[in-house]
């Protein structure tokens, strides 16, 4: 069924929402403040509720089914987080009123803080950061901050091509050159060659533990002392936290700033886009350079405090996505301690079987026991002209929504499978042996793969006709 | 563990095709000297009904909640939600679905999401919308920032101080870094900003100006635009409360090239500020330096109508050393319900809830006169203004607050000048009998 | 995508709910007491969501799109409705505290009994019956104690054909034989016939109006002077009461008794086919014989009162569907006065309309203005061998749920299409233009009638199969 | 108005095409004598805001509300009622369809319902379950309807005393009418019905028992059954609380011919006692005498599996005058809220939960033993069960509901013979604490 663009339904005079009667007299304007009539359509409330009705049956998410998308951890989104976040005082909590009128607000956040932190093993936690690469830029801005305390402002920084894609540009914001640094045929990153590279103009460097292989760097440590040893600090992009907690601590591998996505590890759903939220984990010297606000405990009472004169400032309006906080609270309260490392165990546990299981019939580029998720690439399909793209495309006949493809970079064709613990064996064991009716398809009837998907609402779009005459909005006069 | 589906027997099945024999092999590879040693001593795993109690226990401590008459806004605004918001937008396959990177399945956040552009686009009178940035604020920086791109050579920039400090404050993080320089605009007295600074600043980028201003004055942003175009700058506006443009004139047809602001007003819950939306739009001829992500209108194989994610050659996917922005996500379920709310307004319901709100508040600013208070500035305003009572206001808020009326906020922590002088803000949700109480409380 | 049964998933040990940790000792039970476990499968949280958000997938709502049922009237179910319904002291209150525990949910009934009343013209309201069918029962019962109140039982019950479905076994429950009365050429009442049929063993007359043709029964006032002549009672089926909403009084009409249904008239969902409302609305003279409890106000108290010696005592453990009156009061509340009659009145434009834009092509049996819903038929279509299933199901092709079919029993072929209120002119304007679409294709390409649906998850079923060899249960060792 | 989508130039252009000209005369058929002549004088359209408030209001006067610590059963439970349950219940693809007579659109709730029919069956130890009837009470009414069908010829049927008192009233408004004679069964000191009496009785055709009945007692099933199948009728059972049947024998097991009763326990709000689930199953030879809906598998043109509605011929639709019911609808989303819960609890947790609330009864059993009171019956008991004070309670009871603690029913009113006692319930909702608080208080 087709649903039409919500200006092409309507009628000028319907209306979808209760609107108050006014209790007071109009007021006199000043014509020349007034603008034209906005141009909304006019619906029926039961114009609006089949319209995006209508909308949400073409879209897929993780209660449709399994969404083993690489790096973005699709694991389930339990539904008493959205009850949580949906709580009257929490959800009307007003986020300029003075700190004794909002306790419970506060003291929400400052739990949740103290979790982070005990968590990832460092000591301070800002929960200002909306997204992840925004948690990148404030780490960035930290970095900045502790070279400008020091007296002497770096310019470049290390950036591993096994990093996240958003590292180089959170690290150009703050002026610094990414200086790329190549991982080894293992998929690790070489101590030798970060000790060539670093040098006293070097902020630091920025990686991704595990990797965007999914595999754990086995010398961070000893990268970290080689960085440490020339003043730089140790970004650690904690996107693929999922994997190890309650394994690593990233005090003790030396990282000095990490972000993490709770949208990823800690179950917060991702909205089609958003909103996430990109908590910043430090270790105590850097804490004076945290974003302000600050939530401090005094006794019983919660308190912002903004009188840090070393922080970064603030990188958002008030105190990051709340909502998103709430639910990755509810998580960790509801998890606990056993269930959160029990995820991370399982998590791997079902990457590995997926690799270990798929192995023989997709090429896998590095062949080592991997963490949370698994790369393969299409090479075993290339002889067929079969890509990567037609056998992500082909999943969604059966299905699936894909793997994450052609990431990361530094795999040719890749297909990035990260299934998450909150997927059960059954499940697994079927999108195993669809993938391997779709290699066995690609060799006996490559057509199927190139004409997917063919179930879906649409076929496969043309982007560069789109990218080539953008059309952003629709035509004004209708 | 309701999360969790393994049981014992499927472990060890599993483990056995992997070739290991504990879960604790599986993270052989990490060293003995990265790992977590320390037990957290996490608070117990709690029942679903345990949270409950305890969320409700965190909500008891909230001395203001759903249930006060809230007459405060500086940049979080209390309107009515429509259920049919909640429950529309509460739906798993928009709420569970990721980016949408495979468009087949995710026409609906695609579709959603162009109307979004389409509507914003409309309100704030710009030629394309992005699909929303974090904040109000990071918005506002990002504008900035874009304006430095486009102006290329350009390292300064300009931004009034009746701007929303804490926007302001996101600027300052955001761009001194990277070493631009920022010129803050004083404000005359009715309020608005003053422009006049501007002759003698050269090199200058971008000047932005928000517009209602935090005071809720009315910026002239007609006469702002040319003044700044004049002096070689982008003209940027921000914006808080978006209502606004229901009854007044947008700043795309006052001049404006980029305009931005934060778009919680329209059906998302104020959450303690956030998740909000930040709206971000310009001019046609700078499209290729919006940051964020774009949704845009093509066929598919057979010709059908479709939506794509578009222009991600300006994002870090594909040139990661080269992207303009280190934006990858937006607010996605937020830009959907702010278009559910459009949507159910239409614009007839947007201009008579956007009169309502300044009816309401002009309401508020004659009884408080009447009541022997002053309305500070005199540019006008829509539904927030500033005022100043004759006697010390702390003690009447406070017995107000004891009624569950909170009556305004006080600017001393933000303007050390306006020490003693009170924001207030009326929308819809705030009755007469409140207005009433207020000032028959003020005369007492 | 097909979803396996509940109990070919999941694996023993799995767990889908939260279990409160038992904070009191095991306590001792006999053995001899004990069942064997039950044979539930065990799933995990997400397989629960995962399962019965596919279900949701299968099926179509009001919130899907147009749903023509006649006599069922699917109007919009506004979403404020179910807010109302979930708010916690309401949909926790338990139906066995003390008055005094209960003040606003007695209110509520209190209320909802008056607007009922006013809105019917009669005087005195139940909210026990829990459906419709509940309601004409509870009808039947107030007959059967009000003649055995005036010392003489009845044994008949006059029902005509254009009477709903359910009459004749409520009747039946009282013991009263139904006597079939047929409408006239014009779909009318003939009060001439029944003047012959009613006698002073005959309990009244149980009829529906607007009838089962979507007709209004002009001469019922004359049809209730007969009636009550000879003792009998009137028992108006009001479940067509979103036609006539502020034109009736039921009791100017001569109605004694008078059910309504919520889930029609008043907005409840139907949520796949109950739970629905059925209040039953009299006259002053009967209330007496009404359910206890009974609300009564006294100042500003609510009380329950159940001392009523002519009672028919209770027919609900507690007060009836109470969540489904909370949505119908909230509905009430919502529209008032003004828009309920507005209701009735764009009901009944919308039938006629669409009567007025297909009676050229659907054989119309009975051309004259309708109420609130058209009966079609399919004569114009039998010479090619098409039925009014055939077009129904083509209909489903095209995204439409079906109108009612094969009702009423007096039109042969029926085809009854009830648009309701809610339908704007564009989506009804596109309705007919599909059934005029069918229509055309049934003339030149039947085998699309014959073969549909054909986009659905299923296709035609073999419903014979399933009542000759009812499997009504799953496999147990599974 | 936001429901009324109709804008007065379409209602002009139907009208045209009609052949009226106004919307009044399309009421030219109704005659002046039929017509509402009095204006309604109800209550003001409220906007959505307004009946929130209003809705608010009704709530504030619930002296006992979701807060409190209820200990009162007595056919209607507190139990917890996951989020997931009230989400997937709540889509609206569920909630907004009607009864599933085009079976090729409403899969959904077909498969939902023939599960359904299936876990009941299972937990009931019955061959076939019906998709529902209207609650617990009519349940029980019905199937002493169906026993009186089965047995043809009989007009008598017995029920114990110990169904609840509520229950009892609607089989009688049911039977009395059609002139079936209904013989009541007292109870023993045990609290278990007393069966002796049936020796005497003839013409009998069902004899219905509840278990747990409504003391909390649980039944002696086993015996009953060959007591009343030796008196030739018919053995039916009910109950109000489903849980039980996680720990305790089921009453297929113990012989029974149909089982009902009330499935609110299972995922549904008590919302003051409705809308709750009649479950209603037999053995296998009475299926064609079953009441209601009743979902069935078969095949499509295609072979593949798929459910309709079946047996239809017993209802009213196809043979109005033979129908065997008049019941045309079920507790449609009710039965499958059951579903969801029953499979959300699993085999292995329906066990669990049924334990939990066993042992809970059992602790404040003991704890009121040890604070002076006496257990009045000697029965075995599941989750509910009398007490009997040593001095007045009403006190004790009034303080412990100032502490928002609701300790019991007191069963004078529908029990004479046991005034002054009182009926407790404990489920997995009651804290130790709160059991403790209440022999503390008992003892004070």
């Amino acid at each position: 069924l087709n649903e039409p663009l919500l200006w092409h339904k309507g009628k000028k005079g319907r209306i979808g929402m209760s609107i108050p009667e006014s209790d007071v007299p109009a007021a006199a304007i000043d014509e020349a403040l007034l603008g034209a009539p906005v141009d909304f359509p006019d619906l029926s409330e039961v114009d609006v509720v089949r319209h995006y009705t209508r909308l949400s049956q073409w879209n897929f998410g993780v209660d449709t089914g399994m969404y083993p998308l690489g790096s973005c951890t699709m694991k389930y989104n339990p539904k008493t987080n959205e009850r949580q976040a949906a709580t009257p005082a929490i959800a009307s909590a007003h986020p300029m009123l003075a700190d004794e009128l909002c306790q419970g607000t506060l003291r929400l956040l400052h739990e949740l803080q103290q979790f982070l932190a005990i968590i990832t093993g460092l000591d301070a936690v800002s929960l200002q950061p909306a997204a992840g690469a925004h948690g990148e830029l404030t780490g960035m801005l930290i970095f900045h901050a502790y070279h400008r305390s020091r007296g002497g402002q770096r310019h470049k920084i290390l950036i591993p091509d096994t990093a996240h894609g958003t590292n180089p540009a959170s690290a150009a914001l703050c002026g610094y050159k990414a200086v790329p640094v190549k991982s080894d045929d293992q998929g690790m990153l070489d101590p030798a060659l970060v000790a060539s590279l670093m040098d006293e103009d070097t902020a630091g460097i920025m990686l991704t533990n595990p990797n965007t292989l999914g595999l754990f760097e086995e010398r961070i440590r000893e990268i970290a002392e080689i960085v440490h040893a020339k003043g730089g600090l140790v970004y650690g992009d904690g996107a693929n936290m999922n994997a190890v907690l309650g394994v690593i601590d990233a005090g003790r591998c030396g990282i000095d700033v990490l972000h993490l996505n709770l949208h990823k590890t800690f179950s917060t759903p991702h909205g089609g886009g958003g909103p996430g939220a990109g908590p910043v984990c430090v270790t105590r010297e850097l804490e004076p350079f945290l974003p302000v606000p600050r939530v401090v405990k005094e006794g019983e009472h919660y308190r912002l405090d903004s009188d840090r004169p070393l922080s970064v400032g603030r990188v958002h309006a008030f105190h990051g996505n709340y909502g998103v906080l709430v639910r990755a609270y509810s998580y960790i309260l509801t998890m606990g301690e056993a269930g959160l490392k029990r995820a991370s165990q399982l998590a791997v546990l079902n990457a590995n079987y997926i690799k270990e299981q798929l192995k023989d019939v997709l090429h896998l580029p590095y062949d080592r026991p991997c963490m949370h998720e698994c790369v393969f690439s299409d090479r075993n399909q290339q002889e067929r002209k079969i890509t990567t793209l037609d056998m992500a495309k082909r999943l969604i006949d059966y299905g699936y929504h894909p793997p994450t493809i052609y990431f990361p970079l530094v795999v040719h064709g890749a297909l990035m499978i990260e299934p998450t613990e909150t997927e059960c064996k059954d499940d697994i064991d079927q999108f195993i042996a669809t993938l391997r009716t779709i290699v066995r398809e690609a060799a006996e009837q490559p057509d199927l793969l190139r004409q997917a998907p063919q179930r879906t609402k649409v076929r496969r779009l043309d982007e560069v006709q789109a990218a080539r005459c953008p059309c952003l909005v629709g035509p004004s006069d209708n | 563990m309701r999360y969790l589906p393994h049981t014992s027997e499927e472990i060890g099945a599993m483990l056995a095709a992997i070739g290991v024999d504990s879960l604790d092999r599986l993270f052989d590879s990490v060293p003995a000297e990265c790992r977590m040693t320390n037990p957290w001593n996490l608070p117990a795993a709690q029942s679903e009904w345990e949270l409950n109690d305890h969320l409700r226990q965190l909500a008891g401590a909230m001395r203001v909640d759903d249930t006060s008459q809230l007459l405060v806004g500086a940049g979080s605004y209390r309107h009515h939600i429509p259920e049919t918001v909640r429950s529309l937008a509460g739906r798993s396959e928009f709420l569970t679905a990721y980016t949408p990177y495979q468009p087949e399945m995710a026409q609906g956040t695609l579709q959603g999401i162009f109307e979004y552009q389409t509507l914003t686009a409309r309100l704030l009178g710009v030629d394309v919308v992005n699909a929303s940035m974090y904040d109000g604020g990071s918005a506002l920086a990002e504008a900035l920032l874009m304006g430095l791109r486009i102006a290329k050579k350009k390292r300064r920039v300009a931004m009034s101080k009746t701007i929303h400090p804490h926007y302001r404050a996101v600027v300052r993080a955001y761009l001194q870094p990277a070493g631009f320089e920022i010129v803050e605009l004083d404000y005359q007295a009715d309020g608005r900003t003053d422009l006049s600074g501007l002759a003698g600043v050269d090199d200058l980028a971008a000047v932005a100006l928000q517009s209602p201003n935090f005071f809720g004055v009315i910026e002239d942003l007609d006469a702002a635009g040319s003044t700044i175009h004049s002096a070689g700058g982008l003209f940027i506006t921000c914006f808080t409360e978006p209502l606004a443009y229901g009854l007044l004139k947008n700043p795309g047809a006052c001049g404006a090239d980029i305009v931005c602001g934060e778009g919680q007003s329209f059906g998302i819950a104020p959450s303690f500020g956030g998740p909000g939306l930040g709206m971000f739009g310009c001019k046609e001829p700078f499209v290729r330096n919006l940051p964020g992500r774009l949704v845009g209108e093509t066929k598919d194989v057979e010709g059908r109508r479709g939506y794509v994610l578009t222009l991600a050659t300006r994002e870090q996917h594909i040139r990661r050393e080269k992207a303009t922005s280190n934006i990858c996500s937006n607010q996605g379920i937020c830009a959907l319900t702010a278009a559910i709310y459009m949507a159910s307004l239409g614009g007839t319901g947007l201009r008579q809830l956007a009169r309502l709100n300044y009816d309401k508040s002009q309401y508020l600013h004659k009884a408080l006169q009447q009541a022997g208070a002053r309305i500070v500035f005199a540019a006008p305003s829509f539904n927030e203004f500033v005022v100043e009572f004759p006697t010390d206001f702390r003690p009447v808020r406070e017995r107000l607050l004891a009624r569950n009326i909170v009556a305004g906020l006080e600017l001393g922590a933000l303007y050390p000048e306006r020490a003693g002088q009170y924001l207030f803000c009326v929308t819809e949700t705030i009755s007469k009998q409140t207005m009433d109480a207020i000032a028959a409380e003020v005369r007492a």
